[in-house]
């Protein structure tokens, strides 16, 4: 039954810097089929910026330190995925508004309210073929892991179906983003979105419970 | 990759103390947050115009800043949106009181990063701001369930006129109103004989053979409608106009603003040749050209090739078009 | 070769066609002699300016035609001399009683047929005509006993000023006095990132490998003073302001006229960060910039490259270049 | 001892029109090595319009006839060449006034006034690697000839001189014209002005005498 408190969440965000920019090339040759090749190198940018705030500035609150990673995000990284996943964790801040240790319902609260900020945001509906194609279905699998009260039998549920919307995403032709000006040209690649974002549930998984 | 530059990583605040040394007399560059104003603080009570977008498309948007035309552009890295910070910090200079007019051209990611921005402007300083977004290139299906159609060269035209309106005193709501009919007024279409290559990748964006051009091309680069063999000018002509003739009926009273766009690697020999041929097509069709421009306005770094806008344009427009204008790239009546 | 064009044999007259329909209220274009005139009949009493050259330098000399600026620019085939023929015409249409003022570039071609054409010009019409011959490239060594210099960058700043001369009045020989003035205080340099390819040649002029460029090229792509490795762009800077800086003495009381000229294929972001590393330099070695361009002026076709031109400017030239000018290629005061 | 008339003097024409449109590639590939490539494209261009002239008007004198052949080079060719050729051809007019049977004198005085024409015009002297280093020695050995009083004699003795100083143009490095801003790089290369004119004497060699 673990939570998590401003520890694990900065153990998150320095797991997620470290995944990105490794992985930052492969994101980028993702982007360069359906996109303009920039996905890994701005999420690299602003990860390294965002992990970097825990070194430079002493926190005293989950909610302060989302919401500057959220702020820090959106003013690194431009482009479509800053505003997405600064957003994402602005309004994740905003549910931990006095949570200091988030148990398998916070973070279930938190993580919904961050995807809707990247709905709101968007305006992506599933089938788009967009980083939402990973979280619609990772929300699901979380919401129904929650009854055996784990959170680290939950985020791995998220986790998964991430993955697997990710993949789906292969088939799809894009709605949404750069890549649907490529109509029918965008169908056979996987959504560079959708696999940053799969990556960050996966390092929640690791790092949050 | 060859280029009359630095360090990749640093071309666009380069060029922008380039400009900022060029231009003393009209211009203030603020290097920290890559935005280029007017010289001279905002007039109180005139509305405030504000665009951005990537760079690489030079002039546009910072050598559109200027008297009767932008009141700050920010400049994003290249083919990359800027960020919210940039647009508040605009946002907030150029607030003379009358409220602020966004010029967003149609991308995901400049449409967000301008939601933010106005958002934020609006809850920080309590700026009222209101946003219009450019979405003219016909080469791309427009519907409610895609992105959209890309902003393109209907941005320098509207930029001017209601860079006009805003000079002559008009309010937030009456140049969000004009922006919205000269952006519903205008279409575009472009062509790539060549790739660009962004600095810091350094290959081109894409590869075209000795004898394919790229037409329905984007400002980035972006894959077009069709991949075809490189054809006499007056085809690529038809090519480029014919979309948009297609699109919206330019005939009947009005006359129409005609750009004909270079997309920075292609020498003005060649497009006044184009326009030739475009000027015949439109006049054949009925569109009376009241007014053109035929130069480099809105570029895709060195990429060759070009585009045509066509903007239906009535007494009102033709007028604000034809009021004084004092920038780096497009300047008359002063 | 991939360029916007119809049959190669007719690029010239077809731009021109281009530049008579985007400009119908300022120019005028004679088809047939292939001369491009102001739209109005020229004032009696003012001194007629008239320059010409080979095309593929737009927006030079077409484009600079208008108030302030020539009365007319005679355009050849593509980088080769126009015959007297065309500056006879031209010298006689423009012929307002006080004379008029060849500019000619110096190549061989350039300055024979300019001087054929004055010998007709004086003797079938008794016009009197004045010539002075730009030779600004110091990449070329001047010697008596060669061709000379060649006329480059400099030719641009000229037309500019002694246009302004001739509008205010003054006689032909001031003109002239004037011209030879500035001619003997610019100087400029160039060079190359990518060759350029002549319609009718259909293959490029040179070749250079991916990690060459060329210093000191001239505007037809001839040979420069030196192959070299791809260098950053404060290095290339240096490399052309240096031979400048070492040719006159431009420090002291006057200050300068900088324009920073792109070659046709060069993209404006570029010019603005080559512009800030000239300017740097110049300023480093204590010359006062008093005014600059930077564009696109003096072309080759679609070369990729750029030159820099520094003209010592009193403040005689200085109120000159300030005066109005109304031309497409440039304009302000208007 | 044969003289040329106006006949004469149209053969030259329309025979070196037809070498000079027979080796336009050969000229420009000359121009291609040290100058711009457009030296046989110029004089085809130029030379076809000057064979037209006696085609399309009746000409009665041989100095009006040369006079429209040098204003017709001059309004078609551009360049360096058409006003060299040109002013040849004007000079040599002039110094036919009158004269309608042409002996070896009178071409002597012809081809003199010419050569001095595209030297007035251009400047050039011995060594400067022009179409003038054909020209010169070319005068020299007509003026040697003359005594013999053959007309083909001097102009045989002319064209193969033109050919010595042609040939001797390879080693020269340029003085004058487009190829002088190549400085030592123009050395090595035949100059196409000076085999142009080569075969201008070879053609009055073949059709004057
Ligand atoms: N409207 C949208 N809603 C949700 N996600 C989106 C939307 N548009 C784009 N994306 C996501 O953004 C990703 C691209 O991000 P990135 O390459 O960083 O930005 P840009 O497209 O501006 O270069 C896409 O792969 C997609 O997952
Ligand atoms: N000043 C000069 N005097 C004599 N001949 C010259 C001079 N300058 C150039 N030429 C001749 O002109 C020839 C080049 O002619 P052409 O290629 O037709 O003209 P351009 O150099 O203008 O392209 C040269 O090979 C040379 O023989
Ligand atoms: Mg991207
Ligand atoms: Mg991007
Ligand atoms: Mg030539
Ligand atoms: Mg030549």
């Amino acid at each position: 039954m673990s939570v998590a408190n401003l520890q694990s969440f900065t153990a998150w965000i320095e797991d997620y810097a470290r995944v990105v920019s490794e992985q930052a090339d492969y994101l980028t040759d993702l982007d360069r089929a359906i996109g303009d090749a920039d996905h890994g190198s701005n999420m690299k940018r602003g990860m390294t910026k965002a992990a970097q705030l825990a070194t430079d500035e002493e926190f005293t609150s989950v909610d302060a330190y989302l919401k500057k990673v959220g702020m820090s995000l959106v003013s690194n990284v431009g482009g479509a995925s800053g505003p997405l996943y600064g957003t994402f964790f602005l309004r994740m801040a905003g549910a931990f508004a006095g949570v200091e240790e988030a148990g398998v319902a916070e973070i279930g609260q938190g993580l919904r309210a961050g995807v809707e900020g990247i709905v709101a945001r968007g305006k992506a509906e599933t089938g788009d073929k967009t980083m939402y194609d990973a979280w619609a279905p990772a929300l699901e699998a979380f919401d129904a892991a929650t009854a055996s009260g784990d959170l680290a039998a939950a985020l791995t549920a998220a986790a998964e179906a991430a993955a697997t919307g990710r993949d789906a995403t292969q088939d799809l032709v894009a709605r949404k983003g750069r890549a649907s000006y490529l109509g029918e040209r965008s169908r056979g690649h996987i959504d560079p979105g959708a696999t940053s974002s799969t990556m960050l549930l996966e390092s929640a998984a690791r790092t949050l419970a | 990759m060859k280029k009359l530059i630095n360090d990749p990583a640093d071309v666009v605040i380069e060029a922008l103390r380039g400009m900022a040394a060029a231009h003393p007399d009209r211009l203030r560059v603020d290097l920290e947050n890559k935005v280029v104003y007017r010289k001279d603080p905002i007039r109180s009570g005139k509305v405030g115009l504000i665009s951005g977008g990537g760079s690489g498309h030079e002039p546009m948007h910072g050598g559109l800043v200027g008297l009767g035309m932008l009141d700050a552009a920010c400049a994003g890295e290249v083919f990359t949106s800027p960020v919210p910070d940039q647009m508040m910090a605009a946002t907030k200079e150029v607030d003379g009181g009358a409220g602020v007019l966004h010029i967003v051209k149609n991308y995901t990611g400049d449409v967000m990063n301008f939601e933010m921005a106005a958002e934020l402007a609006a809850a920080e300083a309590g700026t009222e701001v209101q946003s219009v977004v450019v979405d003219d290139d016909v080469a791309v299906q427009d519907s409610l369930y895609t992105a959209g159609r890309r902003g393109v060269g209907t941005t320098v035209l509207l930029e001017k006129i209601v860079g006009a309106a805003a000079e002559e005193g008009r309010s937030l709501a009456d140049c969000a109103a004009l922006a919205t009919k000269v952006n519903g007024n205008g279409r575009s279409m472009g062509m790539a004989l060549t790739s660009c290559t962004v600095p810091a990748a350094g290959k081109p964006t894409f590869e075209l053979a000795e004898d394919e051009i790229e037409v329905g091309i984007g400002i980035h680069g972006e894959p077009g409608r069709k991949r075809v063999p490189l054809a006499p000018a007056r085809e690529v002509a038809a090519m480029l106009v014919e979309p948009v003739l297609a699109d919206l009926d330019f005939t009947g009273d009005s006359g129409a603003i005609v750009m004909m766009n270079g997309m920075g690697g292609t020498p003005l020999i060649e497009l006044y040749l184009m326009y030739h041929e475009v000027a015949q097509i439109l006049e054949k069709s009925g569109v009376t050209i009241a007014r053109c421009l035929v130069g480099n306005y809105i570029t895709s770094l060195e990429m060759a090739g070009c585009s045509v806008t066509v903007l239906k344009a009535d007494d009102d427009l033709v007028g604000l078009w034809d009021a004084p204008v004092n920038t780096p790239g497009l300047r008359w009546g002063v």
